[in-house]
């Protein structure tokens, strides 16, 4: 640990716990706290990753969660962030990106062709000739890229959950702090977060040599810890604005989805590089992640440094920097007059200053894993150039630099914050703020702490105003003096390499050219150089460009303007966002059973229904085969809970079914059933079903599973129109179903109940209300499956006895449990026309011959208009029913097959299947209106592309075929 | 390395030129007028100049180019659509766009990758056959796929989705290609400046002069243009531009929102669709994974973010990749989208006399818009909509004559 | 024909499916057979201090709505919340639910009997509709009760933000539920109320991360006594 | 948006709500042209503005008016149909 310095006032590092690990197969030790980064940096390893692009060597940079040059892999995990992610006993770690590792990266080379890729270099090649480009292609593919993601990786659940705040505050620096207490001595409940692990932003390291301020920070935390009322989430950052201050707080933990009712934002502001040929060399990093080194983790950045700055903060860098032993070289500071606050105090320690200054460029050690040195020139200000001819080398291991700060104002644009150019600060502040949000400190151009102090407690009372409360408005002064931000902190050099981007490894000129080619807007020159869309997202490259762009152009830089904020703030795991994963789904009550006797499952819409059950080793196809001979021969029973069932109650229910079923309901007679057809606006078949009149002022209408909720829905909002005497009731849930359907589903029935059943006394398409097996049940007679059908309705918990009495009743007449894929077959041979089956989402009724189910002379039905004028146009397709030769041993074709003639195609297939009952293939299929009558053939293709002939027959089937 | 790149390293200026040039304020009149300068505007300028040699043209952009849905969607271009209209529509832009960059010299890394839109359920396979038989039949190369060649073409998906939704099959659609998505919007820009059409950016249209029943200028914050013919290309802002001529339309706007995964060594090489999910995804030169997900459910014409979309995206991404807990999302971002009822477009003249739409591209736009431009170019250099876009025409709604593209969306259980 | 009786049709809790078939002690209760006892007294008294969750859907459930129902309720001497989406109790042993403006839940808890003195009377009256119920019901109590809800409901439900009568419908893991916060036996509970073929899904939920955050399935026993 | 206010269930997330389209008066079908109910069943006035839409509550089963300006997202007031004296402020 050669850079660890003796322990530092208010240090994360804890010395007591020794820690191991690996990096590129050297061993490393650390202490419990630090980071990668620090660990390594404290053992004199700096070259910690390699770049994107050109694969130069990188170390420390902010040490504030933007080094993404410094990935690595744990051999699990990838792309791990070495800067702000704790070290931990054992680690193995590597850096990703690199071949063969990040001392000699074989891919380093490319750093020395890099005249040969110029900004938006691919789009000017490999493209001619088009063959070569797939080769090209994968070497470009292979070359980019980070890490190396292990598809061995466990899911994580992490957990999301809600919380909800009267303040919601944004960063837990000195401003944020004395916000959240004013605010919550008001007795507001306030949540601040904070993505450190400890609180106190930048007071905790920013301290110009003096560690006094850290008691007034230890004040502070105190006071925040003493108030009940503050709900502090340290290691969290806020990832995103969304709409309604809902702000997910990520954590290790998971994501915490906060819901407040105003926000502070005192996300402070993030350093910004000064550019200079070779400020990416490992041992050039910005003054403020020296000084997180420093205190934060007590390492030392380097041992001889160089301090060049274009504001004062390099002055107390450099400060801090003494403090802890490490010489300076010298401070080069790039502006026309240098610090007034602190040249005296440097001066006393005897730094040599160099005002109006540059560094020209980093001299990089033999091996380029460092800085040996660096060229100094004087600096034109006015210009922006460095006056070459009196330049001089300055020996070195280090470099700090200061240049300014861009706000992190992330969530505020987000939010849809005005923002406006203030060249007091030479940065974007708020001008126009969100409906209860706020922002206080840096990130509104409030520097000074005392100010900034301040503007934490006049933001907390304007959010306690917002809520109603009563607090005084304390206007806080802008910020006076020498601007914290440098105007245009650029050295231009004619060899380049004066990196603006590290994570894209953009260098000025880049930008120069990239105008040059007309991407001279700040959005085109994002998307033709890709500043700020690496994994930093612009953190410290953004505003540069924006100086360069108004440089280039000659425009001030408001005119620029800036690029548009997304989320994330930081790059946010998908196992976090994904979560838990919540799949509902929804039983009838008769699962167990349906599982205890081998059923295959399916899904329809939320449901599970038993499809089939096929014996040990049956196939599919058998199995439903199987049960569909049953339900013809002797007689079968199915499931059909997950139907949709509604009562219609009130004086005034025939009449809205008729008003939003295509029928009549009005003179149906009680007991009897009637079909109903639903249809939209455009006359389009949405759905259909069965409504049994149970009274005069009660019909129980059971439709479809998959569109029950939405067909509920439509007739609840068309009530709100109509305002009929009617109440509706959605049993869908509260009723199961079965339906017992075949030739001697009749004499099973009549084992259970008193009801008389016979045909005269109970016939088709009648519905009866009586006992079956104890339990009180609506019995429909319907047609769907066989002619001889019952469906039982009864309420959920009650089915299961009912199912079983039948089953019992069954046995000896070979009763046959059957699925809903079995009941397709079984509706097939019936010659009933399934809505989303066999129409599809622009079928009217007259194309699938449903003109028998539509009244047209009713005073209104929903559809009824657009039928007038559908029914004046020629028919485009028809739905007929169709079958194969006898005896068909071709390849069968399936649903959706086309029926063709020639190019022409006609038609599809909607349903099809072979029938082991009628022994023939059967099926449905739109042809053109030409092709539509009884005796007529048609070609299908099946899959493979042979022409199977169908002929149109007369439906039901199971008539046509058996005469039955 | 290609040769090409050397006079980059061997010249002392950047010897590329720009792209297009830099114009102050429009002239008094044009003989077209593009409104919206994203993909299908700058391709109808280029087709306009280049199939019929009108060049009296200005591409009139309210921001800057490519800014709008052609910058940001998924870059997902494919043919295998459900109508043989569409097609042989969508066909015929795969069919441009293979040899789009070496037109254009402009790489604009056109890579096919093969696609497949997973199903999960018996009504997703019976949809999947639908659109392969159709395929087929107009000479496209799609087909039904068994999860065994799924694994083989994407051997990290877990088929069961995490034991939610088991994949049955997909549709396999071998032409199914990526490209970059601004490069297209840049290309065409350069084509039509070198071939004499304009391009206005920061202008933005104000008003559109219509007398009886023809259009004769066009209002803008850059003063007015005199024209007999305008091209409204503004996917996501259309009603806007229709109200301007009170034309009404179908088209409602709702948001379609993406994002993006940090860059990742390549793994996986084909794009995927799952429509029960509610995802697409694949990955880009870059390494990043781009993904997409469903419109949003309801009207607004903003790109706001939602975290409903970013977490219902990812929850579903890690039942199909479970070992992406991890991998970590850096940005999303939306885009506005024209829907129709029927989900095609609506492209070629209206009843105002010199107005054309290329409007209700929903979220399949960027695949076409070599050949909306083309179609469109024709349309307006022969004042008719040539066969291809027939089915397209605005009046097909008064006519109750909608194109079927919906079914696909609707065919369920 | 065989003879039925309908009072002896034992129905199974909806919730059932999900519930351990062999380690959990099953009883009647109410005609329904119900998981009455997961695991020792100790431990579900343990578990019901850190998290709890029981399965009630056995209680005796009336549902009524209609313009008329509020009188009718009232003529059966059922005291009704005044406000839209509140509840009371109405002689001491049953929960009376408003459910918007015109609709109502009423749930006996054990040794209650409005439910079955209200279903006795099936003559039908106007602008009053029968509801019927298969909920699938649950308590869930503890001190870690909150922090469960929170990741499966987006709303503030603290006592500061939801009132001692507040009953709120929202959605609870995706799908919709009834929810109100209640004292029984003196410690503060939650009620959750859904469609019983959601039952087991909400119990695998409930459960699963009830026992991530300490707790478990706690027997109807440990909050009903009759 | 993200949250929206019931007018009888209060402010909700919008995950708890269904869009059910803009609330438009249809022509007199009896007197209307087949133009013009062509026009009423797929034409929207798809520019930004304030509009007043159908919005359904799922778990309580209620639809209500929103008066919601599609380009800002912001709903002025929310009411049931008939009823749409009783304004309700959106909450925050």
């Amino acid at each position: 640990m050669m850079f660890r310095t003796p322990k530092q006032v208010g240090e994360w590092v804890n010395r007591t716990k020794k820690i191991n690990f690996t990096f590129e197969g050297e061993e490393f030790s650390a202490f419990e706290g630090d980071t990668i980064s620090s660990a390594l940096w404290a053992a004199g390893q700096k070259v910690l990753g390699r770049s994107f692009k050109y694969h130069r060597a990188r170390g420390v940079l902010s040490l504030a969660n933007h080094d993404v040059n410094v990935l690595v892999t744990d051999g699990i995990d990838t792309n791990i962030r070495a800067d702000v992610v704790e070290v931990k006993n054992g680690m193995v770690l590597t850096a990703v990106n690199t071949s063969g590792g990040v001392k000699k990266d074989k891919n380093s080379y490319i750093d020395s062709i890099s005249p040969l890729l110029p900004v938006g270099f691919y789009y000017k090649a490999f493209h001619t000739p088009r063959r070569l480009f797939p080769f090209w292609e994968n070497v470009i593919r292979k070359a980019a890229g980070l890490g190396v993601v292990n598809f061995d990786y466990p899911r994580i659940l992490k957990r999301k959950t809600h919380s909800h705040c009267d303040v919601l505050v944004i960063g837990a620096g000195p401003t944020g702090l004395t916000a959240a207490c004013t605010a919550a001595e008001a007795g507001l409940e306030v949540t601040i977060v904070d993505e450190n692990l400890q609180l106190g932003g930048s007071l905790g390291y920013n301290r110009a040599g003096d560690t006094s301020v850290m008691s007034r920070l230890d004040n502070l935390i105190s006071k925040v810890i003493s108030l009940p009322n503050i709900k502090v989430m340290s290691g969290s950052y806020a990832a995103g604005y969304y709409p309604d201050h809902l702000i997910p707080i990520v954590s290790e933990a998971g994501i915490n989805k906060v819901r407040a009712k105003s926000v502070i934002v005192a996300s402070g502001a993030f350093e910004q590089p000064p550019v200079f040929r070779y400020n990416d060399l490992p041992g050039v990093m910005l003054g403020s992640a020296a000084q997180r080194l420093l205190y934060r983790y007590a390492v030392k950045p380097f041992n001889n440094g160089i301090v060049v700055t274009a504001n004062d903060y390099g002055y107390r860098v450099a400060l801090d920097l003494l403090q802890a032993g490490t010489k300076i070289v010298a401070l080069v500071d790039m502006r026309q007059t240098g610090s007034i606050v602190y040249a005296a105090a440097l001066a006393k320690r005897g730094i040599k200053v160099y005002i109006g200054h540059c560094v020209y460029e980093a001299i990089a050690s033999s091996d380029k894993s460092g800085v040996r040195g660096a060229v100094i020139c004087p600096y034109d200000e006015k210009q922006s150039v460095a006056l070459t001819d009196k330049q001089f080398t300055l020996e070195c291991d280090g470099i700090a630099m200061s240049a300014g700060w861009a706000p992190a104002g992330a969530l505020l644009y987000q939010a849809g914050t005005g923002m406006q150019f203030d060249y007091g600060v030479e940065q974007f502040v708020p001008s126009r703020l969100p409906n209860g949000m706020f922002a206080a400190g840096k990130v509104n151009g409030i520097f000074e702490l005392e100010q900034r102090l301040r503007d934490g407690v006049r933001a907390a009372n304007d959010a306690i105003r917002h809520l109603g409360g009563q607090a005084p408005q304390n206007d806080v002064e802008k910020h006076v003096g020498i601007s914290p931000s440098h105007a245009y902190p650029m050295v231009p050099h004619p060899k380049g390499k004066n990196f603006v981007d590290f994570d894209e490894d953009i260098q000025i000129k880049d930008f120069v050219n990239a105008a040059k080619e007309g991407f001279d807007n700040i959005e085109l020159m994002k998307r033709f150089t890709t500043v700020g869309m690496g994994p930093s997202q612009g953190k410290h490259s953004n505003m540069n460009a924006i100086r360069i762009l108004a440089k280039i152009r000659g425009l001030p830089v408001e005119k620029i303007g800036t690029t548009t904020s997304r989320p994330f703030f930081h790059p946010t795991p998908i196992g976090h966002l994904g979560g838990r994963g919540f799949h509902s789904h929804r039983l009838t009550s008769l699962h167990d059973w349906h599982q205890a006797n081998d059923a295959v499952f399916t899904d329809i819409g939320a449901w599970k229904r038993a499809a089939y059950y096929p014996a040990a080793g049956q196939s599919k196809e058998d199995a439903i085969q199987t049960e569909a001979f049953a339900v013809r021969k002797t007689a079968g029973i199915i499931d059909g809970s997950s139907f949709g069932k509604i009562e219609i109650h009130g004086p005034d229910a025939a009449l809205f079914l008729e008003r939003f079923f295509t029928g009549v309901y009005t003179d149906q007679k009680v007991g009897s059933c009637r079909y109903v057809m639903l249809l939209d606006e455009t006359g389009v078949v949405i759905d259909d079903g069965i409504a049994s009149r149970l009274a005069d002022d009660l019909f129980y209408l059971s439709i479809g599973t998959s569109n029950a909720a939405a067909v509920y829905r439509e007739m609840q909002r068309s009530q709100q129109m109509w305002q009929l005497n009617i109440g509706l009731v959605n049993v869908t849930g509260a009723f199961g179903a079965i339906n017992i359907a075949g030739p001697a589903a009749r004499e099973i029935l009549s084992t259970l109940t008193d009801l008389d059943l016979s045909y005269g006394s109970f016939p088709m398409s009648s519905v009866r209300e009586s006992q079956v097996a104890g339990v009180e049940t609506r019995m429909i007679r319907v047609a769907f499956v066989a002619d001889n059908g019952y469906e039982l309705h009864a309420p959920m918990g009650q089915i299961p006895h009912l199912w079983n009495a039948l089953i019992e009743a069954g046995k000896k007449h070979a009763l046959c449990p059957f699925g809903s894929d079995t009941q397709r077959l079984l509706r097939l041979e019936m010659g009933h026309a399934m809505p989303g089956v066999d129409t599809d989402g622009l079928t009217n009724p007259f194309e699938i011959g449903a003109d028998w189910a539509i009244k047209m002379d009713k005073p209104y039905f929903i559809g009824q208009r657009s039928l007038t004028i559908l029914a004046k146009r020629p028919l485009r397709k028809q739905l007929v029913p169709f079958v194969l030769a006898e005896n068909y041993k071709g390849e069968m074709p399936m649903d959706c097959n086309l029926v063709v003639d020639g190019r022409d195609i006609l038609g599809r297939v909607t349903s099809i299947s072979y029938s082991k009952y009628l022994d023939r293939c059967i099926g449905f299929a739109y042809v053109t209106p030409a092709r539509k009558e009884v005796g007529s053939v048609f070609q299908i293709r099946a899959d493979s592309g042979s022409l199977v002939a169908a002929t149109v027959v007369k439906s039901p089937f199971i008539k046509t075929l058996k005469g039955a | 390395m290609p040769l090409r790149l050397l006079k980059f390293a061997l010249s002392k200026e950047h010897p590329a030129p720009r792209f297009f040039k830099s114009h102050e304020t429009p002239k008094k009149s044009y003989d077209v007028v593009i409104i919206g300068g994203g993909g299908h505007g700058l391709a109808a300028a280029y087709y306009l100049a280049k199939d019929h040699g009108i060049t009296n043209v200005c591409v009139l952009e309210k921001g800057y180019i490519g800014g709008g849905n052609t910058g940001r969607n998924t870059t997902i271009v494919r043919s295998n659509y459900l109508t043989p209209e569409g097609v042989n529509f969508y066909d015929a832009s795969v069919k441009i766009y293979e040899g789009l960059s070496e037109e254009l010299d402009l790489n604009l890394f056109y890579s096919t990758r093969g696609h497949f839109t997973l199903a999960h359920t018996e009504s997703a396979m019976r949809t999947m056959r639908w659109r392969a038989e159709v395929n087929k039949h107009v000479g496209v190369e799609s087909r039904v796929v068994g999860p065994d060649e799924i694994a083989k073409a994407c051997p990290q998906l877990d088929l069961s989705c995490s034991g939610q939704a088991p994949i049955l099959g997909a549709l396999f659609h071998a032409p199914g290609s990526v490209a970059r998505h601004d490069g297209v919007a840049w290309g065409y820009a350069r084509g039509a400046d070198r071939l004499g059409a304009e391009i206005y950016q920061n202008t933005e249209v104000l008003g559109i002069d219509v007398k009886n029943g023809k259009v004769c200028g066009v209002k803008t914050n850059k003063g007015y243009i005199e024209t007999k013919q305008v091209l409204s290309a503004v996917a996501g802002f259309t009603p806007r531009i229709t109200e301007m001529v009170d034309l009404e339309t179908p088209i409602v706007i709702h948001p379609l929102q993406a994002c993006v995964t940090e860059p990742m060594k390549p793994w996986l090489d084909t794009i995927l669709v799952s429509g029960s999910l509610h995802v697409y995804v694949s990955q880009s030169s870059r390494g990043e994974l781009v993904m997409g997900s469903s419109l949003d459910p309801y009207e607004v014409h903003s790109t706001r973010s939602t975290l409903d979309f970013v977490e219902g995206l990812t929850s579903h991404m890690l039942d199909m990749f479970p070992f992406l807990s991890n991998v970590k999302v850096v940005r999303q971002w939306a885009g506005m989208a024209d829907m129709t009822p029927d989900f095609a477009p609506i492209m070629g003249k209206t009843p105002i006399e010199g107005f054309y739409l290329d409007a209700g591209w929903g979220t399949w736009g960027f695949k076409a818009t070599p050949i909306s431009g083309k179609t469109m170019a024709q349309t307006i250099a022969n004042d008719s909509a040539p066969d291809l876009i027939h089915s397209f025409r605005l009046s097909r709604f008064e006519d109750y004559e909608l194109t079927g593209e919906k079914g696909a969306a609707s065919v369920g259980h | 024909m065989q003879q039925y009786d309908v009072k002896s049709i034992i129905q199974t809790s909806p919730v059932a499916h999900a519930q351990p078939r062999e380690s959990a002690k099953w009883e009647v209760v109410n005609g329904m057979n119900t998981a009455v006892e997961f695991a020792s007294a100790t431990i579900e008294n343990a578990r019901k201090k850190v998290l709890g969750v029981a399965d009630v859907s056995c209680l005796a459930r009336y549902g009524v709505k209609g313009p008329n129902a509020t009188q009718w309720l009232l003529e059966r001497g059922i005291a009704i919340p005044t406000t839209p989406n509140s509840w009371t109790i109405c002689e001491q042993k049953t929960l009376v639910l408003r459910l918007g403006s015109s609709e109502f839940l009423i749930e006996d808890q054990l040794g209650g009997s409005a439910c079955s003195r209200l279903a006795s009377d099936t003559t039908r009256v106007a602008s009053v509709f029968k509801v019927p119920r298969a909920d699938a019901a649950f308590i869930v109590s503890g001190s870690e009760a909150l922090n469960l809800l929170s990741e499966l409901c987006s709303l503030d439900l603290r006592e500061k933000s939801l009132a001692a009568k507040d009953l709120i419908m929202t959605q609870v893991a995706g799908i919709s539920a009834t929810l109100i916060r209640q004292t029984l036996n003196g410690e503060p509970v939650y009620r959750i109320w859904c469609d019983g073929t959601y039952g087991p899904y909400m119990w695998e939920v409930l459960i699963e991360i009830a026992t991530e955050l300490g707790g478990g399935a706690v027997g109807l026993a440990q909050y009903q006594s009759s | 948006m993200k949250l929206l206010t019931c007018p009888m269930n209060g402010t909700r997330p919008l995950s708890e709500f269904v869009f059910g389209g803009e609330y438009r008066q249809a022509p007199d079908q009896d007197t209307c042209t087949d133009a013009q109910w062509a026009a009423f069943v797929h034409n929207r006035s798809g520019a930004p503005g304030d509009k007043k839409e159908w919005w359904y509550h799922s778990p309580s089963g209620t639809w209500f008016i929103a008066e919601r300006n599609t380009l800002t997202d912001k709903v002025t007031r929310t009411y049931l149909l008939g009823q749409n004296n009783t304004t309700q402020e959106e909450g925050k």
